[in-house]
């Protein structure tokens, strides 16, 4: 596997949200606003990198490796909790206004399972570096599904557009023209998980065309 | 013989007559639809410009706005065969599929149970949750486990009722030059003053006539009990409905509200009557609680499922907040419909013998407990009578 | 044994490091936390003395603000002097039950002894209620004695929220139960 | 292109219907609602026009004129200064083509602002219904206001010399702005018909406190006025609400016009320190019971124990005080416990007989209290002294 290939499979082919379907709470969660998924990302995207790369420094040599494998779990819990109370102090002191928004879902990064997945099923068996771009390719995903999803709820659900604190594009001329006005039911919990179920169909069906066509191709060659 | 047929439900008549099939039986169903469509255009439609309060654009509007529902539903449907099925890519594909899905039966009742002046994208939408969510995501026609118009309506009603009152809700143009209903259906009437006292949620209507004809301030279809009662008719002499479900429906509301009635020290009949002429308990029982796919297919489960139905209208309400509980209970009962079609389809074959008596002593054991809860919370909702006395109110 | 003990002490160091760098990034992060949540009540001051502000004058630069733990339901006291006029002025965070949850509110009272403002800061009540009363008047008449505020003021309006319309009552009766205390000149 | 029209164009099709029948159908609703509009507002104005045409049975059109322009001020309940009405509209009611009535429509203000019409009858010149369009008062009070209320409306006559609108309990602020419509309307009434106001030819000479000790606690105030086409002198008692009593040295009483003119003229003065009453009087000890109210609900009350002459005073003892146990409340007072502030004025006022006494600092109010209690015992002693 290329490193290039390493770094985008997290953005389509393993995406963690629309194909593992991981870290449901957060994207069900803060997506009511782009700025809120933009600052989640952040936060997965620090403690993902960091968190694979501790964990791959950490179980890289054999020797080291030997000693942390029997009490691997507390170590990467040690590890990650560190990391995401790092991230949240960092927040609450620079970003106040973020944190207040994202509020509880900062402190529960420690027990999403994107990262612990990762580290579990990644960077526990590859070099630090490789576990650096798998983690910020897969966090990159992660927040491109959640703006994906905030989009479309906030769009629909409130008629703007919240890019980060005062950008805000307020789109409400373009439902007076319309003559619509927004559905407040996407920006509550249910509105979350039929935009949820909705992407993921839709991700799926690309997959699975993507995939014939791929399978067609192999079958043209094969009979060659 | 029906009971050998395999496949996908409903069978209803294909087998035992002759020549008929789906096609028949929807063109049964369209025309049993049709004399309450014609009475909700009359009462908001025509009434309203012979008496001169409206022109001839908007006297057209209720008629185009329940047809405009079905047609989006049968897009809607189009578009999204189109997208999930390869095979009917194409016009004949798509008209073959969609021949045999009754495809504007969702969007028709959708618009009918809807006030006459929901903006239209409302109903798009409600037509998208219906028809897309509530129907082709579970399958398509046959699969779908909830009544897909009743789903667009409750999405509607969840979230979009402010923006209904705001562009005029329940009243037409005639309706709206009445001060007396004091801006309210019946039942909010009721839900907001919580007091049986036919002065004051009878009168201001008229009398219990005006409630059986129709004229009274409601959703576009839903006021005509007259014309429900029609279609009613047809639709049993055709043999599309089973007669039976809508009146064990109507009829265990109107024993409960009579019961309701005496507990709160209104025994008089007009209150029974009120409540099953009120808001869309007709519409919903002749149109809806009937519904083939959604609703148990043998007899015994039909009448369970039915009377069910009674109780649990009676209780949404009359004890909710909710001013209408007719779609809500049958959405909420559509979740049991699997369990009660088996467990009655086993007593009915068998009758009731040692194994199937405790199935049949579970329905009976629920219904009763229903019942009584209804009858004292309801009854103790609109009264002190059974609370004070008594003190059973405050266990609830 | 020897290989369970040399894990332990993996475990162990990994959380000494730990705790050590989170020790180091609290330090940093610590003031600033700090100066931000005393910024955030000093705007919330700077509202009720906007008259007696330039534009971009802080409230510091004009008054004294002295800061005293309260008792009961007034959580804080801010007491208020100006720099060049003298006049004294105390500001009570004040928290009383209303419906299920506690309304917490802001009560800004002058020397005179009459209200010079109020605030809602949380609500009490339910979510319906309670959002309505962010942000809510009481139609309380303008500088009127911090007495008279208890019988006085109007249930929010659109809203009968009697138990929460209680909440606001004790309030204001727990500031002119202490005001006098505070301001003195009775 | 025409490729991918062979594919698509099925999908294009279906889609273009959709988005015609979403513009056409929003068109549409649109229509609908703004129309619906129009015949809410069509309602609404002849629901308030029925309204008017209720008041005068018998009447059948009414046709909207301008009215005359007077600008007036009236005071506001509970001293919120003074406010002007403004009229929103004035209507003519008919009766085939004769005139029966006028309806103002005018905007006062109760607690917040406030829209009623007051019809009034051209026949007798009297109010003869009222009506309220639109008000924001809180609603627990405002309901408060029931039948009995507005039925004082029907018939008043305007020439009532003492017209004024009854009080409702508790809801002052709502009352008053219906007195504040129907004065306002008289106005517009006399600017606009051939109507006079009626008026009291009466004038306030002077208004002091009750000395004399045989009467000072049923009417504690007494105004010198003159009145009437002949200048009659007279003295008048007053209750301390201002109300007569009866004439000093007693006599025929007042005619119920002139009485009601009396209130009306004191009540505007202000030239009297109310904060300070007498409460008893005890002969057989010379005692007087006076009392005052500070920062405290309950008042404040002395004892003060005169000489025979009762023209000076022996000794004061306060029976009740601030019941501030504690010298906390009295801010930042520091002279001592109290009743330190109540003893230490006294003992200024006795120190030297000025009752203009120095106030106690950081105590200002219980020190205002007691200033005019020495005050008005000030005076009660010096009217004794030029009594004899």
């Amino acid at each position: 596997m290329t490193v290039k290939d390493n770094f985008f499979k997290g953005f389509i082919k393993e995406n963690p949200l629309l194909v593992s379907v991981l870290g449901l709470c957060p994207a069900l969660a803060v997506t009511t606003k782009i700025e809120n998924a933009i600052g989640m990302g952040f936060a997965v995207l620090f403690v993902l990198v960091l968190s694979n790369l501790l964990v791959s420094l950490v179980t890289f040599r054999p020797k080291l490796r030997e000693l942390v494998m029997p009490v691997r779990i507390p170590v990467y819990i040690v590890l990650i909790a560190s990391l995401v109370v790092i991230v949240e102090m960092l927040m609450k002191a620079f970003l106040p206004e973020l944190f207040q928004s994202l509020g509880l879902f900062i402190p529960l990064i420690v027990v999403n399972c994107i990262i612990f997945g990762r580290a579990e099923a990644y960077a526990g068996d590859h070099k630090p570096g490789e576990s650096v771009i798998d983690g910020a390719g897969m966090a990159i995903g992660f927040t491109l599904a959640i703006i994906l999803i905030s989009l479309i709820r906030e769009v629909l659900g409130a008629g703007q557009i919240t890019i980060w604190k005062s950008a805000v594009l307020d789109l409400s001329f373009l439902f007076d023209f319309l003559g619509i006005e927004p559905i407040a039911m996407f920006m509550k919990p249910e509105g979350a998980f039929i935009t949820l179920g909705f992407i993921l169909a839709a991700v799926a069906a690309i997959q699975n065309r993507v995939n014939a066509k791929k399978n067609a191709k192999k079958a043209e060659g094969g009979a060659k | 013989m029906a009971r050998f047929a395999g496949g996908k439900a409903p069978f209803l008549r294909i087998s035992d007559q002759p020549n008929q099939g789906t096609g028949i039986i929807m063109r049964d169903f369209m025309i049993g639809l049709a004399p309450v469509i014609l009475f909700s255009w009359y009462k908001n439609g025509i009434q309203v410009m012979i008496d001169g309060n409206i022109g001839f654009f908007e006297m057209l509007y209720p008629l185009i706005f329940i047809l405009l529902g079905g047609l989006m539903s049968l897009i809607m449907e189009g578009i999204t065969l189109y997208i999930i099925h390869p095979d009917s890519r194409s016009l004949k594909g798509v008209m073959a599929k969609l021949s045999t899905s009754y495809p504007m039966v969702p969007g028709l009742l959708l618009a009918m149970v809807l006030p006459l002046y929901t903006p239209v994208w409302v109903l798009i939408f409600g037509c998208f949750m219906g028809t897309v969510v509530g129907k082709m995501l579970f399958g398509g026609f046959g699969h779908n486990i909830f009544n897909p118009a009743l789903i667009g309506y409750l999405t509607i009603a969840v979230t979009l009722t402010g923006v209904i009152n705001a562009a005029g809700g329940v009243f037409n143009a005639s309706e709206v030059l009445v001060d007396s209903y004091a801006g309210a259906t019946p039942l909010t009437l009721l839900s907001r003053i919580k007091e049986l006292d036919y002065d004051k949620l009878v009168a201001p209507y008229g009398t219990l006539w005006n409630f059986f004809l129709g004229t009274i301030p409601g959703a576009l279809a839903e006021t005509g009990a007259l014309a429900i009662l029609v279609s009613y008719g047809w639709l049993v002499y055709r043999k599309v409905i089973k007669w039976f479900t809508p009146l064990i429906y109507v009829g265990t509301v109107f024993v409960l509200s009579w019961f309701i009635g005496i507990a709160s020290g209104e025994p008089g009949i007009w209150f029974p009557l009120y409540s099953i002429l009120s808001g869309g308990l007709m519409f919903g029982a002749v149109f809806m609680a009937t519904e083939p796919v959604t609703t148990p297919r043998n007899p015994l489960g039909k009448v369970v499922f039915a009377l069910f139905l009674g109780v649990f209208t009676v209780l949404f309400r009359y004890i909710s907040t909710l001013p209408e509980g007719v779609a809500t209970s049958i959405v909420f009962l559509n979740i049991f419909t699997m369990p009660i079609d088996n467990w009655t389809a086993v007593i009915r074959a068998r009758g009731i013998k040692k194994q199937t008596a405790i199935k049949a002593s579970v329905f009976a054991v629920l219904f009763i407990a229903l019942v009584l809860y209804a009858i004292l919370k309801a009854g103790s909702m609109y009264t002190a009578f059974i609370q004070g006395p008594i003190g059973i109110g405050g266990w609830f | 044994m020897k290989k369970a003990l040399s894990s332990a002490v993996v475990l162990l160091v990994l959380g000494i490091i730990c705790g050590a760098v989170l020790a180091l990034v609290n330090t940093i992060t610590s003031p600033v936390i700090a100066q931000y949540e005393l910024d955030k009540k000093m705007e919330a001051l700077e509202g009720f003395f906007a008259d007696e502000l330039t534009s971009n004058q802080k409230i510091a630069d004009v008054f004294d603000v002295e800061e005293i733990e309260g008792t009961g339901g007034i959580k804080t006291i801010y007491l208020l002097e100006h720099k060049t006029e003298q006049t004294k002025s105390a500001v009570y965070s004040v928290s009383a039950l209303g419906w299920k949850t506690n309304v917490d509110m802001m009560i800004a009272v002058d020397e005179d002894m009459t209200l010079r403002g109020y605030a809602f800061v949380t609500n009490g009540g339910t979510e319906a209620i309670g959002l309505t009363m962010i942000g809510a008047t009481l139609n309380l008449a303008d500088n009127i004695s911090i007495q008279d505020t208890v019988q006085d003021y109007d249930s929010v309006g659109g809203v009968s929220a009697p138990v929460t319309g209680s909440g606001v009552k004790a309030c204001f009766q727990l500031v002119a139960l202490r005001v006098s205390q505070d301001l003195g000149g009775e | 292109m025409k490729v991918f029209f062979g594919k698509h164009g099925f999908i294009l099709i279906l889609v273009a219907i959709f988005v015609l029948i979403f513009g056409l159908g929003g068109v549409y609703s649109r229509f609908m609602t703004s129309e619906l509009e129009e015949h809410i507002e069509e309602n609404a104005t002849g629901a308030e026009y029925a309204l008017y045409l209720e008041m005068f049975p018998g009447a059948d059109t009414l046709t909207p004129y301008t009215p005359g322009e007077v600008s007036k001020t009236y005071p506001l309940a509970g001293g919120r200064g003074d406010f002007a009405p403004t009229v929103d509209k004035a209507l003519k009611i008919l009766q085939g083509t004769s005139e029966k009535g006028v309806v103002y429509v005018i905007n006062t203000k109760g607690k917040e602002p406030m829209k009623v019409g007051v019809g009034i009858s051209l026949e007798n010149d009297a109010c003869v219904g009222i009506a309220v369009l639109e008000q924001n008062d809180t609603p627990d009070y405002f309901s408060q206001l029931g039948d009995p209320f507005y039925s004082q409306f029907d018939a008043k006559a305007l020439s009532d010399l003492a017209l004024a609108v009854d009080t409702f309990a508790g809801v002052t602020y709502s009352s008053k702005a219906f007195e504040i419509a129907l004065f306002y309307a008289r106005e517009l009434y006399a600017a606009d018909y051939d109507f006079v106001i009626p008026t009291v030819a009466m004038t306030l000479v002077k208004l002091e406190y009750n000395f004399d000790p045989t009467t000072f606690i049923a009417s504690p105030y007494i105004a010198n006025i003159i009145y009437g086409d002949q200048d009659t002198e007279a003295a008048v008692m007053l209750s301390a609400s201002f109300d007569y009593v009866g004439l000093v040295g007693g006599g025929t009483d007042l005619e119920a016009d002139f009485q009601a003119a009396v209130k009306a003229l004191a009540q505007g003065a202000g030239t009297l320190n109310t904060q300070a009453s007498f409460v008893s009087f005890d002969e057989e000890n010379n005692t007087l019971v006076m009392q005052t109210k500070g920062y405290n609900p309950n008042a404040i009350q002395a004892s003060i124990v005169l000489n025979d002459t009762l023209d000076i005073v022996v000794s004061i003892t306060f029976v009740s005080m601030e019941t501030y146990a504690n010298q906390g409340g009295y801010g930042d007072y520091t002279g001592g416990p109290a009743p330190a502030v109540e003893n230490n004025l006294r003992n200024q006022y006795l120190a030297d007989g000025d009752p203009n006494v120095d106030g106690v600092a950081g105590a200002t109010v219980s020190s205002n209290a007691v200033r005019s209690l020495l005050q008005l015992l000030d005076g009660f002693v010096e009217a004794q002294n030029g009594g004899e």
